[in-house]
């Protein structure tokens, strides 16, 4: 039972702050003073990327967790971690790129750091997703999977550093999209993070549950099978 | 180490009997070069500008696709319960056949580097820092694609999964870097000069060969 | 009491939610020629893989001559064999050398003398510098066996080792393997089909519905083969 | 004014976004508990 309330705790809590955060980001805080409105788009943009980070983190220590003790569990969170990653990252590009149309005229700024890496973490997922679906049996896809997403993970660091050598050859202006940010805008962002973190956390337990039930699902039917009904 | 030996001769010796791995890395690699070479010809384009990316593409695409056959072939033959049988670790088997690929797709590099010259009238730059920077690059694309196909090779559809998970990891990492080193050496600069940057290229390399070395078990294992 | 060679207790294996092995327990002692049956797809692949540790079990432990398996001990293999209906072996090479490939790996001395008299004993002497791809599958399985008594072990698994030969071919085997049984290494078989391979076995068993189900000693072999037939039928139902 | 186009584009795409994946958990959840339901009929069905 206690898995349950967590549940609904955590959901609660995610659609307050999720109230709370699109209230400060829309009314609370002021326009930008150059980029006028527009700029509201920030907060959820930092925010999803954000989840999209913590997402593939979760999924690498869940996978190397599962190669250590071979529970199955880690994986199903490794797995769940990731679906929900992708989703939150796609939504980060599609906001990125809207924000950087609105500012800077251009759909995608190749040389921001941030979208740049979130690109990166973005076709990762996506090979760690098209791995899973073509596996062959249970155990190896979780074996591959863990192994593969433990490379992704290695490598983003790796390709922010190499990032910096063919910055450094072709130096383009690097686009700022931090820019000053007040008291209160910097608030609207701190709750627009929190309050994604706990959706992140309240979807993640729902999947979970879902794929464990699937599961336990396929195990009767296997036992059915037997019973040849 | 006498089992990596073993392997690294094995791995030599099938690979010159059957030249699957030859044949689709030339065969390849000149087919992007000519498509690029006669696709630009249209355009009137500064050559030295495009040299280093195409070679690095012929590269990263040549040496993808014949790493396919590597563990595939092992599968096939129904020879890997062989090797798993054997007392020796996984990782001796991935050192032995990282480096038997090493060996064979440096020297038809090398090949497709003259191959190359003679399509594109590029001023020959170089060449000792050329074939340093083309070695460190080279590294690091066998390392990761020999444990990207180790993955690929136990996936259903392994010559498209290949790619799709090879090109995410390899990409941002060793070719851009590789790509813009290599494109200074054309414009001119000694090994002395991309010294620092050919020294981070190495340290990635040495990353991937430990991660692939750390983590080959749980691939190989059924 | 012959000294205990393997000592298999309650080993479970399942791949995803489908249970292959619950429980299975077994004991083979020096020298014995051990012959397992079973229908198609009741699990005696997985099990020949686990007691021959190519393959992890879920639970139980395995004790091969005297020394507990744990997941990644490599150094028992080297007293191990295992032989199956794919003979391991590189089509490009040829028989010699393969042979010399797996005598680098099991780090075998005197190699060239090992091999020769081995390729003499299946019969493949003359056919050494062959390349394997050009082999029959009577000889492909005659270089199996000598690959698989290359490093000399002491217990030697066979899965399904009479697929796909004729009648000579089986000989041939059979007569290398009761050699072999004299030096006192020790066999362990699985097979589905009764007739290949049961006249030469000393202990024979069934495996079904993931278990050793019945198991007989030496002269009582004559019960064996209806007792097969009706586990068989009680299987299919 | 038109660059407030993207504002609300932005946001609409992010909760639709999030909305549409809680709406399809929902429907699995749903979806495997009508089969567990199924499956206990013919449990059940088996024993009387």
């Amino acid at each position: 039972m206690l898995k349950n309330n967590l549940k609904f705790a955590v959901f609660g809590l995610a659609v307050i702050f999720t109230l709370i955060s699109i209230y400060l980001a829309l009314i609370y805080t002021p326009p930008h003073e150059t980029m006028g409105d527009v700029q509201r788009i920030f907060y959820f943009h930092v925010a999803s990327a954000w989840i999209s980070y913590l997402a593939f983190g979760i999924t690498f220590v869940a996978s190397l967790l599962y190669l250590k003790s071979k529970d199955y569990k880690w994986d199903t969170i490794a797995f769940s971690s990731a679906e929900i990653g992708i989703i939150f990252c796609t939504l980060g590009i599609i906001t990125g790129s809207l924000w950087a149309k609105s500012v800077w005229g251009v759909f995608w700024i190749w040389e921001d750091f941030k979208l740049f890496v979130t690109l990166v973490l973005w076709l990762v997922f996506i090979a760690y997703l098209a791995l899973r679906a073509n596996a062959k049996s249970r155990t190896s896809k979780a074996n591959l999977s863990a192994v593969f997403s433990i490379i992704g993970f290695v490598c983003i660091p790796i390709s922010l550093g190499a990032n910096r050598i063919w910055q450094q050859f072709h130096p383009t202006v690097i686009a700022s999209s931090g820019g000053s940010l007040q008291a209160s805008m910097a608030l609207a962002l701190v709750f627009a993070v929190l309050a994604f973190t706990f959706l992140y956390m309240s979807l993640l337990l729902i999947r979970v549950d879902i794929e464990i039930m699937k599961e336990k699902l396929e195990k009767i039917k296997q036992k059915l099978g037997g019973l040849n009904v | 180490m006498n089992a990596v030996k073993a392997i690294f001769i094995k791995e030599l010796m099938v690979e010159f009997r059957n030249k699957q791995m030859i044949n689709s890395y030339l065969i390849l690699s000149l087919m992007i070069i000519a498509s690029f070479r006669f696709a630009f010809s249209v355009i009137d384009f500064s050559l030295s500008q495009f040299a280093s990316p195409i070679l690095w593409i012929s590269f990263f695409f040549g040496g993808m696709f014949s790493l396919s056959p590597i563990y595939k072939r092992e599968i096939e033959q129904g020879t890997r319960e062989g090797l798993l049988l054997a007392p020796i670790s996984s990782s001796s088997i991935y050192l032995g056949k990282l480096l038997a690929n090493l060996l064979i797709i440096f020297c038809l590099e090398l090949f497709i580097m003259l191959i190359f010259f003679v399509f594109f009238p590029v001023g020959i730059p170089d060449i000792f820092s050329l074939i340093t920077i083309v070695a460190i690059g080279t590294i690091g694309i066998v390392s990761l694609g020999n444990i990207i196909s180790a993955i690929s090779s136990n996936l259903s559809q392994s010559e498209v999964m290949l790619p799709v998970l090879l090109v995410p990891v390899l990409l941002f990492t060793v070719v851009m870097s590789s790509i813009s080193v290599t494109s200074n050496v054309f414009a001119g600069a000694y090994l002395l000069d991309i010294m620092q940057e050919a020294r981070f290229i190495l340290a990635f390399d040495v990353v991937f060969i430990a991660v692939g070395y750390l983590l080959i078990d749980y691939i190989l294992e059924n | 009491m012959r000294e205990k060679v393997l000592e298999a207790s309650n080993i479970y294996k399942s791949f995803g939610c489908l249970e292959v092995l619950n429980g299975v327990n077994l004991t083979i002692n020096r020298g014995d020629r051990y012959i397992l049956f079973g229908s198609n797809g009741v699990g005696k692949t997985t099990l020949v893989k686990i007691l021959s540790t190519i393959l992890p079990a879920d639970s139980g432990d395995l004790i091969l001559f005297g020394k507990k398996i744990k997941r990644g001990s490599k150094d028992i293999k080297t007293s191990i064999g295992f032989m199956s209906h794919e003979p391991f072996l590189y089509n490009e090479l040829s028989a010699w050398e393969n042979l010399n490939f797996y005598c680098n790996i099991y780090s075998v001395k005197d190699k060239k003398k090992r091999i020769e008299s081995l390729l003499k004993e299946v019969g493949l002497y003359h056919r050494s510098h062959d390349r394997v791809g050009s082999f029959s599958r009577g000889m492909k399985q005659r270089l199996s066996l000598a690959r698989a008594i290359l490093h000399s072990p002491d217990i030697i698994f066979l899965d399904e080792p009479y697929a796909g030969l004729d009648i000579r071919a089986q000989d041939i085997l059979n007569n290398l393997i009761l050699s072999l049984n004299q030096e006192g290494k020790t066999f362990f078989f699985i097979t589905h089909d009764i007739g290949k391979g049961f006249d030469i076995a000393n202990r024979s068993g069934i495996l079904s519905k993931g278990q050793i189900v019945y198991e007989v000693e030496g002269e009582e072999k004559k019960t064996f083969p209806d007792k097969y037939r009706d586990i068989l039928k009680e299987e299919t139902g | 004014m038109s660059e407030l186009i993207y504002l609300y584009a932005a946001y609409t795409i992010i909760w639709t976004g999030v909305f549409l994946y809680l709406l399809k958990l929902h429907m699995t959840q749903r979806r495997i508990k009508s089969e567990i339901n199924r499956l206990r009929e013919i449990i059940d069905g088996k024993k009387t």
